[in-house]
């Protein structure tokens, strides 16, 4: 049928293939080879970017698309109907089959579960088997698939240039393998990303084996070697530290932000936000930190410092709490009240604290962590140790400066360099990019022609995640292995196959590769069973490493700890922070629009980066939000755009990694934000004192969707303490209790679908808007429509500041979609019926019958109602269509549209519930933001039935309406945010 | 004679100005019927299509059961477009000298589709399921009429919402036992009332016309 | 078109107009029309009209056009197909009450306009009356009164006296039947 | 264009028809413009109409062809310039009727030589707003949706919408006031075929004067016809801007969502439509020598009828903020800070001088008489009323219950374009119609004429 079809007879899918005898895994091994389009399919220049002029053009181009709400009155040819020829064991047309894979980040892997219909994945969620995601995924596995359909991706292999087969780059590989024997490949370098892949590894040894000389290096810009480094001060070696934060009843983050980054935010989040709901025993967050992190929103103390003087506050925290460090150096640091306090806290709570050291913090803090830990009697409890995952833990800036001497000195004849981008990612002070043309032979392996496949003679383009065999492994060491859900769209081969050039096996595919890998190991008496079981779980059960109990280097800590305290606080001048993007994480997700769209958590910014004061520091140096500032330091100097941030740290400036991208073909990324790679000292990669902001005069203009901070004292976001919740219950109550009303009830006899977000939980990572994007086919506008307030996001996250000081502000999250009121405002005020009150309770929004007078926009109190004002349906390209989610219809121009409670889920599980004769059960229905959440804020489901979470939640002491006076009876309810600060602060 | 207008002007007058009147009348009453006529919604006579398939062949003389070729019809939206494999499971051994077959083996064999012209066309906005109503007692020849008494398939039914609605608001007389979904000359015991009203029952048939039955 | 005779006075005076209308019906004419730039007060009254029955079609109108438009109203979102929209009642007659007046607004001013027109018998571009070319001034500074004879009762001579007696500045005649049409003066 | 006060006793009643006329000398002076070709004036005027027109057919097509995008709208701001406008021409819309209707039932004499010309500001006036509600829709194609008619969807209009109320009251209103206006115009019309030399003149208005020979008979209904147009145009006109103000009232907006605005709206819609009768007519009785039928008396009139309805729209305004003080509702508080305060406080107190403190002027004689002043005046107060619908529209929609959805408004060319695109289209019907057709009621000015001479011969 073609409306489950949007992509028309465009699709490949006609020449999927698949042998009736086989597993389905094999069959899509089968699909892997000959379905990529042809390049010239596409139009020049078709990824989209927000310009009009091109917009123009593709506006043309999908005309027949943007038709699609006309078609009710318009006659057509005859549509063709396109079968297979041999259709897949599997696949019932329109039926969707789900996928197990894994996509790692920085080398660590989160478990994925994949929609895909009639082999088009059109949907990424988190594997509830995964250790690291338990069925959550964060922003950037919700954007992957964005990525993959990005044509801006390489199309090629290129050597200067010129086009070449895959072929020929093996026998150019084999001759340079060659080359290399003479001198046991002293020549030869190998730049990759840190990997925990054990097929990686194995790939490792065996070139090592032919040519013993040849050097690996890792590198990534927001490796963490700090937290390595740290554990072998703490412990003699280096070891990963696993936090339970379930277990912990108070928390001290200095400097960590564990639930916006690393690598294992997705499990650390649900952990942390398990305990912050009075059912569990409420824990207590304090946290230290220069900028303000997603942690530090949630934190119930927060502590603004300098990122250089967070040492000196640990220094002091382990001083009081570990007898151990006791009679060492006096720290000159003036032990502020928090401390105190923070640690009579931790010791009112041994065994159920945890002190957590962040990555951009120097090792000593670190260690100093670990010492608390020690001397509370956390570790094995909230935390424990482990060997590490990673194979490779110096891979940060200071870890590259080695190879590019090499390079300059010419000793790097042959560079494969398979870490993302380096040229733009490494330091300015290193000047990756002109070293870069001094190796003979460079090959860059990437998804991207981007500025390093502009240094390299060869050019070999990367399998996207989705495209690839492979194997993974999670934080915990949970091996997954990654299988493709699509053929590669463009010509690539994966990370692995490009290795195994080099030891000879670079044409047996990536799935020969890592299936033999797995069957050489020991141990696995039935592979076919064992490898079934792999693809089918998306993980390998009990390959978890397993953790160990050690005991601190007291000296060594205290010698490190005194070396600190004798050397003086960093000098003055302003510090500038460096931060890893929430959206595009180092640069490598730059050119996706989904991400480049999403507002930031924190500053509510679309598409740009920004230098980030405190209104004090701003207004020490005169400027404001928007000013355009030029920062120098150490002689070299940005230009980037104030935001003036409350919370942040007084005489520090903070900006994102990873913007102002010159890549060749990713327009999108193209001069959106500032380099601030090009500021980044190697020696210094995250904080560095002695910089200076001069105002340039000019200004620049943020695509803000929030510019309003506070909730100008209304009842919005409601935050309480369990005492006051106690104390005062009826300041709830009168946002829930019934009001009086002229009509007769509506009956709603069946189900009652209905929503739950709990504000305690939510932690405004925003993974829910991507998800929501890509479930429901959200078009992206452009950084000149979000200015104007055009953007399409169903489901936005308010973030308000409050409290008595604009300096420590509280911060508060509140995600706010249609809240499917039971007396809709909308509704009445719609002239041709096209928004309705279903027979469900759902607020229904028609597209096909919608005329665009946009007065139920003005009528909804909480603006949740999206106008497409322009026809953004014709602006997806040709790849870009093909991941639209047939279940949803396609909004042509001129409609308004909105959360539908994804009304298609509810469909298809209705439709199944009933041909098998039965009612839908509890949990069947998820939401995308539902299912993505990664603190399960998000709660759906039934009212008619007490005994569901929905309706539990609904009938809590905590709940409440969203303007609730107004008498819309939403079905949306929101429970009160908890904060549980200390009595002796407050 | 020095009137401004002859005596015939009067006449010509009136009737123009009631021809005005009618004609606007007229015309918007034309436009209504016209939309719901056969020719407005693709009910006029049967589509050509690149393979001179022929149903009533197949399903009346060799009496192939609907779902042998239309095979996810009770599991998917979609009843299923066969797959060229289906076409040779049969033609691989009989006709597989056919001339009238060369164009399908060739497509088989080179593995390219054949492009076939879709009949029965929903708009993009509209999500019909074929299992659930297959489930509930409808029968194919409810929506596509005697398909084996047809040399090229005809759309019967006008598919517009008026229609749609007017079975979801009273499903009774388009039901019938399950086991006679594919039974295309099916004829409803004389009471048929009764037993539609039975089925309601039987099968739980629950049909609803919020919008979001069909359009989400 | 049966054979008629039309005799047309003209004054200068609305008030000479009035008293030869008046005097002719006396003398017991029949037919009698006057023709006036302006609405002239007591005219209707000299010609003995009857009550104008213009109000009774607006009346009529007024209430079949609201009556029609809370029906349609009823119809569509009521009995048709009612929607649940934002939780109130399908039929709520407070919301139905503006198209209501509006459509019997609508239908009051229909029949009043075609009304009158069906009752001045208009348009009609042509009236023998027309015939007369000092007629034109009829609207625009002159006042004529007009006596229209079917054939049997012609005393087209002894009217066109009265006329010129009662003070008119010129007496016409149109004779009209079928063939021809003659202007006497 | 001043003429200065003229001197005459006070007690002495100002003259509605300067001089004593005879039928001829009134008809020839009220048509002679019909007759005579153009002038260079009219042409320039025109003209630059035209080109206007264009300027505003192009703004409609790139609205039409790219989408509502062209605007300034935007979430949460998703009304603007369209409804603004069409607001603005429906209340200019309004003087009309009500001279022609309103001033009839109450049998105020000084209507008859401006009704003829407020009328067709009627029509016109309505035709520019009637082309918004149809402009600002999403997919203008599906307009007809509007109407109920039997659709293959057996969809229905949804009844509870004002939207749908407007459909019906605007629609009303224009065929209404039409047939009023052309039922007023029957014996003009057959004056001219009469009056006329050309012999096209006589047969385009013969056509047009559908055979009206000034029968008594006809008189008889005609006049008891019109009476009863103009007693349904009057609860019209009343009701129809009524529930333009209902789009907003029955919202739940805070400044929105208020019981005073039907009265204040219709008032303001009078004030606004005096005001623009006056800057149209001040110049037309000029350069068309009509001072002797529209004189002085009825300037002074409609100076105190603008003096009138402009204090009640004040008083609206003066309540519309106390009541957001004193419900002590925090939505609704804040919006009217806002607006006094906000960001669009500048357009705020421009409604308020242009709408409150001009109109006191006309307390005096002096300013009344003073055309300029007048004029100037009154072309201010039509300003102060559009600003007034921006007021209502924007600042209500731009800051409303979620501070998380604030945005600011800013109008683009094409907003700018079709504004004043209509305007020049309005300018353009206003010319042809001052060039073709008696702006002046002739027949009802020969019987006010007559009716003074009675008067005079009485006493």
């Amino acid at each position: 049928m073609s409306s489950l079809d949007p992509t028309g007879p465009d699709v490949p899918i006609a020449r999927l293939r698949a042998r009736p005898e086989r597993r389905l895994w094999r069959s899509l091994e089968e699909l892997a080879r000959g379905t990529a389009p042809a390049g010239p399919e596409f139009p020049p220049g078709a990824s989209a970017p927000p310009e009009p002029s091109r917009r123009d053009f593709l506006q043309l181009l999908g005309a027949s698309a943007a038709l699609a709400g006309l078609a009710g009155c318009v006659r057509e040819p005859p549509e063709k109907i396109l079968p297979y020829t041999r259709r897949p064991e599997d696949v019932a047309p329109g039926n969707p089959l789900h996928y197990a894979t894994a996509y790692a980040l920085d080398g660590i892997a989160t478990g994925l579960l994949v929609t895909s219909y009639e082999g088009r994945p059109t949907k990424i969620e988190g594997n509830p088997d995964h250790p690291s995601s338990r069925g959550a995924a964060g922003v950037f596995e919700q954007a992957l698939l964005l990525s993959l359909y990005d044509p801006a991706r390489a199309r090629a292999i290129r050597y200067r240039g010129a086009g070449r087969s895959w072929r020929a780059f093996l026998e150019y590989a084999a001759e340079a393998v060659d080359l290399h024997r003479k001198d046991g490949g002293a020549g030869l370098c190998f730049l990759g990303e840190p990997d925990a892949s054990p097929l990686m590894a194995d790939l490792h040894e065996r070139v090592l084996r032919a040519l013993p000389a040849a050097r690996f290096f890792s590198y990534a810009p927001l490796a963490e070697d700090a937290a390595y480094e740290g554990a072998r001060l703490a412990f003699g070696r280096p070891l990963q530290t696993r936090v339970d934060f379930s277990r912990a009843r108070v928390v001290v983050s200095l400097d960590a932000d564990f639930l916006g980054g690393g690598p294992d935010r997705l499990r650390a989040a649900r952990e942390f936000a398990s305990r912050r709901v009075p059912e569990s025993e409420l824990s207590r967050l304090y946290v230290v930190e220069s900028a303000l992190s997603l942690t530090g929103a949630m934190a119930d103390h927060r502590v603004r410092m300098r990122s250089s003087e967070v040492v000196q506050f640990a220094l002091g925290l382990a001083l009081e709490l570990s007898p151990q460090l006791q009679g060492g150096p006096h720290t000159q640091l003036t032990a502020t009240r928090p401390l105190h306090v923070m640690a009579r806290d931790l010791l009112a709570n041994q065994g159920r604290s945890v002190v957590v050291a962040g990555a951009r913090q120097p090792p000593l803090v670190h260690a100093l962590a670990h010492a608390i830990n020690a001397a509370l009697g956390n570790a094995d409890r909230t935390v424990a140790y482990a060997a590490p995952t990673l194979p490779d833990m110096a891979a940060g800036p200071a870890a590259l400066a080695p190879l590019v001497a090499d390079m300059r000195s010419g000793r790097v004849e042959t560079l494969v360099i398979t870490a993302p981008n380096p040229a733009y990612t490494a330091p300015a002070d290193l000047d990756f990019g002109s070293a870069l043309g001094k190796v003979p032979h460079a090959i860059y392996h990437g998804l991207y022609e981007d500025e390093t496949a502009a240094q390299c003679a060869w050019f070999v383009p990367a399998t996207h995640s989705l495209e690839s065999w492979g194997d993974a492994r999670a934080w915990d060491g949970t091996v997954s292995i990654v299988q493709p859900l699509i053929a590669p769209l463009f010509a690539g081969v994966t990370h692995a196959e490009l290795w195994a050039a080099f030891v000879g096996e670079g044409d047996r595919g990536a799935h020969a590769l890592v299936q033999d890998y797995w069957r050489r190991q020991p141990g696995r008496p039935d592979f076919d069973a064992f490898w079934e079981e792999a693809l089918h779980d998306g993980v390998v059960r009990g390959s978890a490493t397993r953790t160990e109990s050690v005991t601190p280097r007291w000296a060594d800590i205290a010698a490190a700890a005194a070396a600190a305290a004798a050397k003086p606080t960093s000098g003055g001048g302003i510090e500038l922070n460096f931060l890893p993007d929430s959206k595009v994480y180092d640069g490598r997700f730059a050119n996706n629009a989904w991400l480049q769209e999403l507002p930031d958590p924190i500053t509510k910014i679309t598409w740009d980066n920004a230098l980030l004061l405190s209104p004090t520091t701003a207004g020490r140096l005169g400027v404001e939000s928007a000013d355009l500032v030029e920062v120098t330091l150490r002689g070299r100097s940005l230009a980037a755009p104030v935001f003036v941030l409350p919370g942040h740290a007084d005489d520090v400036a903070s900006i994102a990694l990873g913007y102002g991208r010159t890549g060749l073909n990713e327009e999108l990324a193209q001069g959106v934000g500032a380099n601030a790679y090009l500021v980044r000292p190697s020696d210094a990669p995250w904080f560095a004192p002695g910089a200076s902001v001069r105002k340039i005069g000019r200004r620049a203009r943020f695509a803000i969707t929030q510019d309003h901070f506070t909730m100008e004292g209304r009842p919005l976001a409601l935050v309480a303490t369990p005492r006051e919740l106690r104390q005062h219950p009826e300041r709830i109550e009168e946002q829930r209790a019934a009001l009086p009303t002229l009509y007769d009830p509506v009956p709603y006899p069946s189900y009652r679908w209905a929503m739950s977000i709990d504000l305690s939980r939510c932690i405004g990572c925003s993974a829910c808007v991507v998800a929501c994007q890509a479930e429901n086919n959200i078009p992206v506008v452009g950084k000149e429509r979000v200015a104007r307030g055009r953007e399409m996001h169903w489901l936005r996250i308010d973030r308000y500041f409050s409290g008595p000081s604009a300096l420590d502000p509280e911060v508060v999250f509140q995600p706010v979609a249609c809240q499917h009121c039971e007396n809709a405002p909308c509704e009445y005020v719609c002239p041709v019926n096209a928004t309705a009150h279903s027979d469900e309770g759902l607020n229904e929004m028609v597209y096909n019958r919608c005329v665009g007078t946009r007065y139920c926009s003005n009528n909804c109190p909480y603006k949740v109602r999206r106008f497409n004002f322009f026809d953004y349906v014709g602006q997806r390209t040709q790849p870009e269509r093909m991941l639209q989610n047939p279940e949803v219809s396609i909004r042509s121009r001129g409609v308004m549209e909105k959360c539908t409670y994804c009304v298609q889920r509810i469909e298809r599980a209705r439709i199944d519930a009933r041909v098998a004769g039965r009612t839908i059960r509890e949990g069947e229905i998820q939401t995308a933001c539902q299912q993505t959440c990664p603190t399960r804020a998000i709660v759906f489901g039934s009212l008619h039935d007490e005994r569901a979470e929905v309706a539990r939640l609904h009938a809590d002491e905590r709940r409440y309406d969203l303007l609730h006076e107004l008498g819309t009876r939403p079905r949306t309810a929101y429970l009160v945010r908890l904060r549980n600060p200390n009595p002796e602060l407050s | 004679m020095s009137a401004l207008f002859p005596p015939w002007t009067n006449t010509v007058s009136r009737f123009s100005l009631v021809c005005l009147a009618l004609g606007g009348v007229v015309g918007a009453v034309l436009l209504v019927l016209w939309v719901e006529s056969p020719y407005f919604t693709g009910q006029h006579g049967p589509i050509e299509q690149p393979v001179q398939f022929d149903h009533r062949h197949h399903v009346a003389d060799d009496g192939i059961d609907c779902r042998y070729c239309h095979s996810t019809v009770e599991t998917a939206a979609s009843a299923g477009f066969p797959a060229l494999s289906v076409c040779m499971n049969c033609h691989g051994q009989i006709w597989n000298k056919s001339p009238m077959l060369e164009q399908v083996r060739a497509a088989y064999f080179s593995d390219r589709a054949i492009p076939w012209n879709r009949v029965h066309r929903l708009p993009d906005f509209v999500y019909f399921n074929h299992s659930i109503h297959v489930a509930k007692g409808v029968g194919c020849v409810s929506c596509h009429g005697r398909v084996d008494q047809m040399a090229q398939v005809t759309q019967v039914a006008p598919l517009t919402m008026g229609w749609c609605l007017g079975c979801h608001r009273a499903p009774e007389p388009n039901l019938r036992p399950r086991e006679e979904i594919t039974h295309l000359g099916w004829r409803p015991p004389t009471d048929s009332g009764a037993l539609g009203h039975a089925l309601v029952a039987q099968y739980d048939v629950h049909t609803r016309v919020s919008c979001s039955t069909c359009h989400r | 078109m049966t054979r008629q005779t039309w005799v047309l006075g003209e004054f200068a005076t609305p008030q000479g107009m009035l008293g030869a209308v008046r005097h002719l019906r006396r003398l017991g004419y029949k037919n009698l029309d006057t023709y006036s730039p302006y609405p002239v007060e007591g005219s209707s009254e000299a010609l003995g009209l009857p009550r104008s029955r213009v109000a009774l079609f607006v009346l009529v109108g007024g209430l079949v056009g609201a009556t029609l438009g809370y029906l349609l109203q009823y119809f569509c979102n009521v009995y048709d197909f009612p929607i649940n929209i934002g939780g109130r009642p399908p039929h709520s007659p407070p919301t139905f009450i503006p198209i209501t007046f509006e459509v019997g607004v609508l239908l009051g001013a229909f029949s009043a306009f075609f009304g009158v027109m069906a009752l001045m018998r208009l348009p009609k571009p042509y009236h023998p009356v027309f015939e007369v070319e000092a007629f034109r001034r009829a609207s625009i500074d002159r006042f004529w009164v007009s006596i229209a004879f079917a054939p049997a009762e012609f005393e087209k001579k002894h009217a066109a006296e009265e006329l010129s007696r009662l003070g008119a500045l010129q007496v016409a005649t149109v004779v009209q039947d079928p063939a021809s049409i003659q202007v006497y003066k | 264009m001043a003429t200065a006060p003229a001197p005459h006793d006070p007690l002495e009643p100002l003259p509605l028809v300067v001089g004593a006329p005879d039928d001829h000398t009134i008809n020839e002076s009220l048509f002679q413009y019909v007759w005579k070709p153009t002038g260079r004036g009219w042409w320039t005027v025109f003209l630059i109409s035209v080109a206007g027109v264009c300027w505003f057919l192009t703004a409609v097509v790139v609205t039409i062809s790219k989408g509502i995008g062209t605007w300034g709208n935007n979430i949460p701001v998703a009304w603007a310039y369209g409804i603004i406008n069409l607001v603005w021409w429906i209340g200019i819309g309004h003087a009309g009727t009500l001279i022609s209707a309103i001033l009839l039932l109450f049998q105020q004499k000084w209507r008859t030589s401006i009704n003829r010309f407020a009328e067709a500001m009627t029509l016109f006036a309505v035709l520019c707003a009637a082309m918004y509600p149809a402009l600002h829709l999403g997919r203008p194609w599906f307009a007809f949706w509007l109407f109920p008619y039997p659709s293959p969807t057996r969809m229905w209009p949804q009844f509870k919408s004002p939207l749908t109320w407007d459909v019906f009251a605007i629609s009303t209103y224009f065929t209404v006031s039409l047939l009023f206006w052309y039922l007023g115009l029957i014996p003009d019309l057959a004056a001219l075929r009469d009056a006329s030399k050309k012999k096209l003149q006589r047969v385009a208005y013969g056509v047009m004067a559908l055979g009206w020979r000034g029968s008594g008979r006809h008189w008889h209904d005609y006049r008891l016809a019109y009476l009863l147009l103009a007693g349904l145009s009057t609860p019209l006109v009343l009701s129809v801007h009524s529930i333009i103000s209902w789009d907003f009232a029955t919202s739940i907006l805070p400044g929105w969502h208020t019981t005073i605005f039907p009265p204040y709206f219709v008032a303001g819609a009078v004030f606004s439509g005096f005001a623009m009768v006056l800057s149209l007519i001040i110049p037309a009785r000029k350069f068309m020598k009509f001072e002797h039928v529209v004189t002085q008396k009825h300037i002074d009139n409609m100076c105190k009828v603008m003096l009138a309805t402009g204090l009640v729209v004040a008083y609206g305004y003066l309540m519309e903020h106390f009541m957001a003080w004193y419900g002590g509702n925090q939505y609704e508080a804040f919006v009217f800070r806002n607006r006094r305060g906000g960001p669009y406080a500048p357009v705020f107190w421009t409604m308020i001088f242009c709408n409150v403190v001009v109109p006191q002027i006309f307390w005096t004689r002096r300013a009344r008489y003073n055309l300029v002043i007048v004029w100037i005046a009154s072309v201010l107060i039509n300003l102060g009323m559009w600003t007034e619908r921006f007021v209502i529209i924007v600042t209500s929609l731009h800051r409303d219950f979620m501070p998380s959805k604030w945005e600011m408004y800013y109008p683009t060319w094409v907003d700018w374009s079709l504004y004043g695109g209509t305007i020049s289209f309005f300018l353009m019907c206003f010319l042809l119609f001052l060039r073709f057709l008696p702006a002046v009621a002739a027949s009802e000015i020969k019987e006010l004429r007559a009716e003074m001479v009675h008067d005079q011969g009485a006493h």
